[in-house]
């Protein structure tokens, strides 16, 4: 077993759909100062610094981190850019936990980020797929994720339909509400997301994420520095990561095997046999309605083809047995390198006791999960308030 | 905090604009080379065959993605297959090759174990139903690219 | 921390490979990385990569090359950046005490697409890129202001591809295999003066891999583990006019670190070997100062004495460096690989007696912004 | 059948993607100085007090806030310079030219800008910028066309 580490602080930049008063670096540092001023401490503070973001195409600079890090004030001082996708925010909070947990570094400060509204996000994402293979066909994410919940769709007809969908829907952007960073804050109802447009069916307007620009912080440290800055870490107990090829045999991407997989990982890190009942609060990474559903079977909080079942049962809402997505998710706010950082953050804030008006009562143990490239990349991290 | 260098009269500069041009040429390399130019040259599909595991892969890797083993064994797939799932697109976007809306889907190639992406055509969306028999329609024009389909058809 | 050893690595050749896909050149280093040390694919616990989507053309490039690192179904990530990086990685994946195994792939294609609008892709959108400032007219600033901060004449430069090239002349795997003369690097078209052409690292595809294993694994392999003893990481300001333009702090900050790690006192004496990064000749003498071999400014004395030369008291690339290959993203992870090579003295080239510890170094960035250092012993 | 020739070799394409970035307070008040009174600001940094050219609203030395933005130059010291021979996609004038690191009077760091091919451009040399005509001006780095030897302006290099 490794030594003990702890998130002890944390930071967001509010999501918005253009943030035009600051640029990337500035948001990015405007998250990495509220992650450290949370923490008590000051940019000097930290031993390294970790970066993530998504394709660098978004902001249209390479090597982005040249340009970013330095803002974080650690310069010159050790940088590490991470960079896996959809789950590259989950990757670099993960990346700053094996800094610490390796004992090579004591404080590290991980930072993730998107400024969608600089650039083309939908071109970002079509450039993702191969040159040579699908790239003309393929649109953004909206297309793969319209074949994945088509599939999930048909697998379990009638036992989970569009409705189930646009409930998720309803419910995260309810969640969203109490949360002061989400982007859509404004209440629909099913009857919304039914009429709403046609995007790449059946998904429509409703069922999707916006884009956003943000940035999302952590601090993150071993045993004595947690106990010492923090009254209630959020201790890393379970990490999972799992990898799998768009291109062999057995493909389910209405049973993605790597959120699976990761997700064994992470609960046997964590001593966790029976997750559904085991967990509190739960974060997933459901840039599209359906796929928190998805997600949920994968992560065994409810058993295959138990989706819509889930979400009828109101078990996932706020103040069900398991809240899934306190904090609005994905649904409400989008700046996609930073999504999954978020939702490790609004983790580790429900275990903190720090998350505000979407604060779950007796949250001591709390999941964030996230997804990345063709429904391909997975991680999941297990926080708890006790090691 | 900056009040005492506001530029007088003038408004800052909000935002500064530009684009990004990288041209690339990317290498098929010896497996698409021989894929596609069955594609082109003989209106033909073409798989892998693993022979450890023995799935039919695509496309054309030198190894087995499953097993890592080498692969080299080329094998014909039907031009007809089995519809896994599909979307109706409605979202325009930069470097679309179709207008949309259009059908995109995966396609389970007779005598393959992976997906082949295409898109559908001669199909109205509400027509479409899972597992469908589609065949491949192919273009009179061929060079060597997935085009060289135009779309896939309901049998 | 856990002992943590590097048990096997390969490299390709390096070149033009026109007839090779991302996934063809990683599949065949994988394998040949595997090979060397007597692994199979099942036996590795975590893969970390790293590539450059930009290179590649490809947003997300592990997306379609996952499967070709043998990592589909295992933990894995992905490093932006040098390989070396991905290597520290790895080594903190091993060092947690989560992994007994780890695979670190770097590969770069650098053939495909105009490396100048590569590099010009890397400035801010503000101040640099409206300049078109490119990773060459960036090095040509620093290369000046070195020389005339210390008096260091262009020939020095040019002797260290001299070097550099008498050395990879050895090197089966290297891109450029002739040596060159001072003349030749002297009168050689001039790209943005001070540099000339022959002072430049060429174009390269390639890839490199490595195996890393904790001791328990490494010790349990039929082959001898090059063992990391120390690491550091580090990066100077962006701009490159709010930097000491003619210093390199990243990379005597990383080096420190290492130093520090794997108790090196006095660089000249304690190290045997350092490979590094230079994708042009005069940062090699910088690096020097950098490093410490030598005092600021006296980079060109030092190599005059021959102390860096094959045979010298710490000789410097031995396998030529990157004037002979530069496969972007994989550049620095290559040096690694020599390193090892040469520690544990199961290279393919002639065998030289009496390197135990050795030093590698990645550089990145405009005018070496960044750098990684990693220390193996035998 | 068998395989024709030609071999497939090289697919080509591009990334090609219009960017309309953010500048924020720090730089958009330094590009509008230039536009609207063609003049530079520095930073300074509240906490080390360096004063940085081109100004970003962080010090990159020590982390620390920009406490306020500062006239400096407009003459300034070149500390390096490289020369271009050949003309380069993206750069706003024809070759030769040179790109050059000015240290502007009372700044700490140094600008990189563009230069003619002029040999009193060395290092130690005494330059100036020359700006573009009020109406040519976009509220760019390059409203400041160039800098100019001490004694140039006005020559139309």
């Amino acid at each position: 077993m490794t030594r003990p580490v702890a998130v002890i602080g944390t930071g967001q930049t509010e999501y918005v759909s253009r943030r035009d008063d600051k640029n990337v670096p500035e948001i990015v540092r405007e998250a990495g100062l509220r992650a450290l001023d949370d923490a008590g401490l000051k940019p000097g503070d930290v031993d390294a610094v970790v970066i993530g973001s998504a394709p660098e195409i978004f902001e249209g600079v390479n090597y982005p981190e040249d340009w970013i890090a330095p803002a974080l004030g650690l310069c010159p001082g050790p940088v590490m850019r991470v960079h896996t996708g959809g789950t590259v925010g989950a990757s670099t909070g993960i990346a700053g936990f094996y800094h610490v947990a390796s004992g090579m570094f004591d404080t590290v400060l991980a930072v993730a980020y998107q400024k969608l509204s600089d650039g083309v996000p939908q071109y970002g994402l079509s450039a993702c797929y191969d040159p040579l293979w699908d790239r003309d066909f393929a649109c953004g994410a909206p297309a793969l994720v319209g074949l994945q919940s088509r599939q999930y769709l048909n697998r379990h007809a009638p036992h989970v339909t569009e409705e189930h969908g646009a409930m998720v829907a309803v419910k995260n952007r309810r969640n969203a509400l109490a949360n002061p960073y989400a982007q859509l804050r404004r209440e629909i109802t099913v009857a919304d997301v039914m009429s709403s447009p046609p995007v790449a069916e059946p998904l429509k307007l409703l069922d999707c994420c916006p884009t956003s620009d943000g940035a999302a912080a952590m601090v993150i440290s071993e045993e004595r520095t947690a106990r010492k800055r923090c009254p209630r870490p959020a201790w890393f107990t379970g990490v999972g990561t799992c990898s799998e090829s768009p291109y062999v045999p057995h493909v389910d991407m209405a049973y993605p095997e790597s959120c699976v997989r990761a997700a064994q990982q992470a609960y046997q890190m964590a001593w966790i046999y029976e997750p559904a009942r085991e967990l509190d609060v739960a974060e997933v990474y459901e840039a599209f309605s359906f796929q928190e559903l998805i997600w949920c079977e994968a992560l065994g909080l409810c058993g295959p083809g138990q989706g819509g079942k889930l979400i009828e049962s109101g078990r996932s809402e706020m103040d069900g047995a398991l809240p899934v997505n306190a904090s609005g998710g994905v649904l409400s706010a989008n700046p996609i390198g930073a999504s999954a950082m978020i939702r490790q953050i609004e983790a580790a804030m429900q275990v903190m006791g720090k998350a505000g008006d979407h604060q779950v009562d007796g949250a001591h143990r709390a999941l964030a999960h996230s997804w990345g490239g063709a429904i391909q990349f997975s991680t999941v991290t297990i926080f708890s308030d006790e090691i | 905090m900056l009040e005492a260098v506001q530029p007088p009269g003038g408004d800052i500069v909000k935002r500064v604009t530009g684009t990004l041009d990288i041209p690339y040429r990317f290498s098929y390399g010896a497996y698409y080379d021989r894929f596609f130019r069955e594609m082109r040259d003989n209106k033909r599909i073409v798989g892998l065959a693993c022979p450890k595991c023995g799935a039919v892969l695509l496309p054309p890797r030198p190894y087995c993605g499953f097993c890592y083993t080498p692969v080299d064994e080329w094998v014909e797939l039907s031009d007809e297959g089995e519809l896994l799932t599909w979307t109706v697109v409605h979202l325009p976007f930069i470097g679309q090759s179709t207008e949309p809306p259009y059908i995109y889907a995966f396609i389970m190639l007779d005598g393959a174990d992976v997906q082949f992406p295409h898109i559908l055509g001669e199909v109205e969306p509400g027509e479409v139903t899972p597992g469908m028999r589609v065949k491949a329609v192919w273009a009179e024009e061929r060079t060597g690219t997935l085009h060289d389909i135009k779309y896939f058809r309901p049998v | 921390m856990i002992d943590v050893g590097v048990v096997g690595w390969a490299q390709t050749q390096h070149g033009t490979l026109e007839r090779e896909t991302h996934q063809s050149l990683i599949y065949m280093v994988v394998n040949e990385a595997l090979a060397s040390c007597g692994m199979s694919i099942h036996d590795i616990d975590v893969v970390i990569d790293a590539g450059s989507d930009f290179l590649d053309g490809r947003g997300i490039s592990t997306c379609i090359t996952v499967d070709s690192m043998g990592a589909h179904f295992k933990e894995e990530s992905k490093i932006a950046g040098d390989g070396l990086l991905a290597a520290i990685y790895a080594y903190m994946r091993i060092a947690s005490g989560l992994f007994g195994t780890a695979l670190v792939v770097a590969y770069g294609k650098s053939s495909e697409s105009p490396p100048r609008a590569q590099s010009v892709s890397m400035t801010d959108p503000f101040y640099l890129r409206p300049l078109g400032l490119d990773a060459t007219a960036a090095a040509a600033l620093q290369a000046r202001a070195y020389g005339h901060h210390y008096g260091v004449g262009n020939e020095a430069a040019a002797r260290v591809a001299v070097k550099n090239r008498a050395a990879g002349a050895l090197n089966t795997n290297a891109q450029l295999r002739t040596r060159v003369t001072l003349e030749q690097v002297m009168e050689s078209p001039e790209l943005v003066s001070p540099l000339r052409e022959l002072e430049a690292a060429p174009v390269t595809d390639g890839a490199c891999a490595l195996v890393m294993a904790d001791a328990d694994v490494a010790r349990s392999l039929k082959v001898r583990p090059a063992w990391i003893t120390g690491s550091g990481h580090a990066m100077d300001p962006f701009s490159p006019g709010a930097r000491e333009i003619h210093k390199v702090h990243s990379a005597a900050l990383a080096a420190s670190d290492a130093y520090r790690h794997a108790g090196v006192t006095d660089p000249l004496a304690d190290l045997d070997l350092l490979e590094v990064t230079e994708a042009f000749a005069h940062q090699e003498l910088m690096l020097y100062e950098a490093f410490g071999l030598c005092e600021e400014g006296e980079g060109e004395g030092l190599l005059a004495s021959g102390a860096t030369s094959p045979g010298g008291r710490v000789p410097v690339n031995l396998s030529g460096g990157a004037l002979c290959a530069n496969p972007v993203v994989a550049t620095g992870l290559v040096r690694l690989a020599e390193a090892c090579a040469r520690v544990t003295d199961r290279g393919e080239g002639d065998r030289i007696d009496g390197i135990k510890r050795a030093m590698a170094h990645a550089a990145g960035g405009l005018a070496m912004q960044t750098a990684a250092c990693m220390i193996v012993e035998r | 059948m068998t395989l024709q020739p030609p071999e497939l070799i090289y697919m080509d394409g591009e990334s090609r993607c219009d960017y309309s970035w953010t500048t924020g307070e720090v730089v958009g008040t330094f590009l509008a100085a230039l536009r609207d009174r063609g003049k530079i600001l520095a930073g300074v940094c509240e906490s080390c007090g360096q004063v940085a050219v081109p100004p970003t609203s962080y010090c990159e030395s020590c982390g620390a806030e920009i406490a306020e933005l500062r006239e400096v130059g407009p003459r300034g010291v070149v500390m390096s310079w490289a020369r271009v021979g050949a003309d380069l996609e993206g750069v706003p004038v024809a070759a030769p030219f040179r790109y050059v690191l000015v240290r502007l009077a009372g700044a700490d760091t140094e600008l990189l800008h563009l230069a003619p091919d002029d040999d009193r451009i060395t290092i130690g040399a005494t330059v100036s910028p020359e700006f573009k005509l009020q109406a040519e001006r976009g509220g760019e780095i390059t409203d400041i066309r160039w800098f100019v030897p001490d004694g140039a302006q006005g020559e139309g290099s």
